[in-house]
């Protein structure tokens, strides 16, 4: 099934902004954060007008509607990953987060000195910096996955790193840079079959692939909601319940205990024990808001169409004289192309772009090693998400062909 | 007046038919309830054939804890440790007679997860133990 | 001057709600979370109607505009508490998440065994938990200022206490059940006196009283935006300017960092160090907009409105005969009525006033040892903000003597 | 064209006078932008009375951080260091001419940051130098 791009635009009020008299938004950086349908908003607004109250300890009406809420969000989101069971849905304020929960809480617990952690070499920061935290407080030690020329990570390299028992393999399932579409699951299964656990980065693969947290077999997946139509400010920790209830709580403080005394605690069970305080309830809501309008769509059809732009956009992108593309073919990623332009600065890309209303992004995207393995500071980054269409992709072709002009 | 406040529910609160505790027994578990730090104990008495002779709740808790503790036990009397393991949540909302939200829910079924954690020995008396 | 409460409740849709036909809302919750105004609700929707976007990396239109908006309420919010500067202003999820960025990063990098922190027996689990992690971790040794029969803080129980020397002093500015007001810049330089750093838990100061970090002079002040008329799902730490810069990063992730090779990273500066992958950006909108919204109101004039209603409050509720409210008379407290019902259980009493519409709150408030303290296992709990009325405390007095009668 | 591309931004960054290394230098310093990762290094010669009587530039960066830093060691070439250290924000704006948003800010900001940092002998070049 296509999907209505006409209905859809629509749902997206921000879509239909004038910037400048004149000036349309075309907006082509959902890697970095995708907008919000009416939907999510809406249920936010209508959260904070009817509804709030302090969830879990309130007996009042509001309190028991808002953590119905609250969960009910938690259940759904629990559903669209396949988890087996809401309890393994813990929110975070983003993957960063999530990915933090697991360092401190996981690691820490069972990682010592000479342990191996594998990483690839196209890893966000998010997936980079707690583990070079963890390298100079406990001197595990670090190896990364090779990245080929055209984007793919090196699997056979893989192969000989997991013949040194690594205790974690901790990988993006799709690259914010590249936009390569990682073979989540055959990684995780090579990692089990050498005895490792492993942590998938969902932060790009949520938003834009059906994923299926039984097919996955990941033990930990990370995700951010306002990468997928949800708000800023929550996202979700999936993991396996044998591992998080062994694992010992992170942040403490008010709904993750069971009982408190003077000088002791006990952790509540999941998925409370990893929720410290008042949480992102009204987030909450939004990020159930979400999953709900990304199924509505079909998350196949939004994979599907974002799969037929990006095509385009590789076609009409690799015409331009001077301008590279990273990454590999359009088969193998997602709406994601980045690219560097012959003498003009990815900064100056985007700035020149924004006149004529394209936002697309510039920079390292936070993923500084990648770039420097291709020896470059930077690129400009247009992204595809399912609001997005083909004249976009030509008005973003015509918009670099005017920062030729101006540089050259 | 409402539902919640029955009758049944505020007699068996006032009047519990069984309070206290047992001495001997052959199975004795507590805990608390995290959200409002209610706390039960339950102990029971089992015959060499697994039947649950007697049974007794003791504690602090609302009225809607203590009167589905003692209705929970009443019913219990009799049954062997096999059916008292198949109890869940919709067996504690029959003898309520009550719809319940979602914080009070944990007020109700907080005597069935300290029995059932007894009954399986359990370190703790989780909410997986209800659902 | 005196608020203008017919026109101040016209700003919170949620106080028209009808729970049930004839059953108006009574919102007496507002220790356990504030309602919020349409100011707030509106520029969190406004946001993601016209401005979302990923800050600070962006070049486009949009991420420059949401980076104004994200790093101008930081200004504010500076503002709002006369912090010298936004740099000391660090958004966290919450109070929670305020206390436990110093537990792990001040106070794992500067405690040791036998190390000793001074706290108090009216906190809130959230400044318990995190320090009863640290004990269990790193053999520290707590120590607790008692609180007296009539709910204030032992001050020479505390001096002799100072004097074994120790290295932080954590407590609340006002207590979540007893509404105790504590002498906070005086405990904070007592402290200093000693030589020990002092954390301060603004949860319920923020909301109520005019603060000033100035004049309080605490090294870390923590509170949580959803208490003041904010959205949930974000907070602040505010810190002192040289012990920020020199404690080591918390959370890893993108935007904390300076530079990411592939082995290593540096710093960023403050705030961004503490501040790891994509914030709760319209919620840092939103909490401005909070903070704009008090201010315009006039935070004395609130804590003169709380103080009225508080004061009222008290003499209706010391008449019914076989209540007992806890804490100090209402002189030194702010406005939140802790208090049993002889032979009813708390839950009971807010479930039946639930049934007229009035939302107080049962249970232990996330403050379970100051409960065994008083031999309780917990409280009902009303609270007074902005928004309420003498009418709504006569409706709770009404309320109370129904459920006295239900269960006579 | 357009206010950000004024001849004068595109004509510095495309022919640059200031671009280079200085050796000997009297003061050299390097840093980072964290939001892009650009880099720059910035060599002063300094007389002994503490006028600076050369600069250089070197590094990469988009048309405003280059077109800054070299109007920037234009601007310094015969100054003190004192008075280099008065220099902030808005010295920088007007050199270019042009109104900013925060995150371009930075970019223009860059090459001040590092010429101040080296200047005070600093670690590193924080964002408080150019407030
Ligand atoms: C005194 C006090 N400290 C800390 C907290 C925790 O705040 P939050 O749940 O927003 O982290 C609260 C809120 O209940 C409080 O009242
Ligand atoms: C692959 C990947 N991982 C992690 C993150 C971090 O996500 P967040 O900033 O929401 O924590 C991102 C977002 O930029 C990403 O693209």
């Amino acid at each position: 099934m296509t999907l209505d791009l006409k209905k859809i635009r629509n749902d997206f009020p921000i879509l239909g902004r004038q910037l400048r008299p004149g000036v349309r938004l075309t907006y082509l950086d959902s890697t970095a954060t995708a907008q919000k349908p009416l939907q999510v908003i809406e249920a936010m607004d209508e959260f904070y007008r009817k509804f709030n109250a302090n969830i879990h300890r309130g007996v009042h009406t509001l309190a028991e509607e808002s953590t119905a809420l609250y969960e009910g969000a938690r259940e759904r989101i629990a559903k669209f990953i396949n988890a087996s069971s809401a309890r393994q849905v813990i929110y975070t304020r983003n993957t960063t987060e999530a990915i933090n929960l697991v360092a401190y809480s996981w690691a820490r617990a069972n990682l010592k000195q000479g342990d191996l952690v594998i990483l690839t070499e196209m890893e966000h920061h998010s997936n980079l910096v707690p583990w070079h935290m963890l390298q100079a407080e406990r001197g595990i030690e670090l190896e990364f996955i090779p990245v080929t020329q055209d984007g793919l990570l090196d699997l056979d390299a893989y192969k000989t790193l997991l013949e040194r028992q690594p205790k974690l393999v901790s990988f993006t399932h799709m690259s914010n840079v590249l936009g390569t579409i990682n073979p989540a699951a055959e990684i995780v299964h090579l990692a089990h079959q050498a005895g490792s656990i492993a942590l998938v980065d969902g932060a790009q693969s949520a938003p834009h692939l059906k994923v299926d947290m039984q097919a996955l077999d990941a033990d930990f997946y990370a995700f951010s909601a306002h990468k997928m139509c949800g708000p800023t400010g929550i996202g979700v920790l999936y993991g396996k319940t044998t591992l998080l209830e062994t694992m010992p709580p992170f942040l403490g403080g008010g709904d993750m205990i069971r009982e408190v005394k003077l000088r002791s605690f006990r952790a509540n069970s999941l998925p409370h024990k990893f929720e410290a305080g008042t949480p992102a309830i009204a987030e909450a809501i939004g990020f159930g808001a979400a999953v709900d309008y990304l199924t509505s769509l079909g998350m196949d059809n939004i994979a599907a169409h974002e799969h037929e732009i990006s095509e385009y956009a590789m076609e009409r992108l690799e015409e331009i004289p001077g301008l590279k593309l990273f990454g590999p073919s359009a088969d193998k990623k997602g709406g994601v192309a980045s690219f560097i332009l012959d003498g003009v600065h990815p900064h100056d890309v985007a700035q020149i772009l924004d006149q004529d209303g394209i936002a697309v992004r510039a920079g390292h995207h936070c993923a500084q090693p990648l770039h420097e393995k291709f020896q470059i500071p930077a690129t400009s980054r247009a992204s595809f998400y399912l609001y997005n269409t083909k004249e976009e992709v030509d008005l973003l072709v015509k918009g670099i062909y005017k920062v030729k002009e101006m540089f050259g | 007046m409402d539902d919640l406040y029955r009758e049944v529910i505020i007699e068996h609160y006032k009047n519990p038919s069984y309070r206290g505790k047992l001495d001997p027994h052959d199975i004795s578990f507590a805990d608390n309830n995290p959200l409002c730090g209610d706390h039960i104990q339950i102990d029971l008495q089992v015959s060499a054939e697994g039947i649950v002779t007697d049974a007794r709740f003791d504690g602090q808790g609302c009225a809607i804890s203590q009167a589905s503790a003692d209705l929970l036990l009443e019913s219990i009397i009799g049954k062997t440790l096999e059916d008292v393991k198949k109890i869940n949540k919709d067996y504690i909302l029959d003898l309520l007679g009550i719809e319940l939200g979602p914080v009070r829910l944990k007020c109700a079924l907080l005597s069935l997860k300290v029995l059932k954690a007894g009954v399986y020995g359990l370190q703790e008396a989780g909410d997986d133990l209800v659902e």
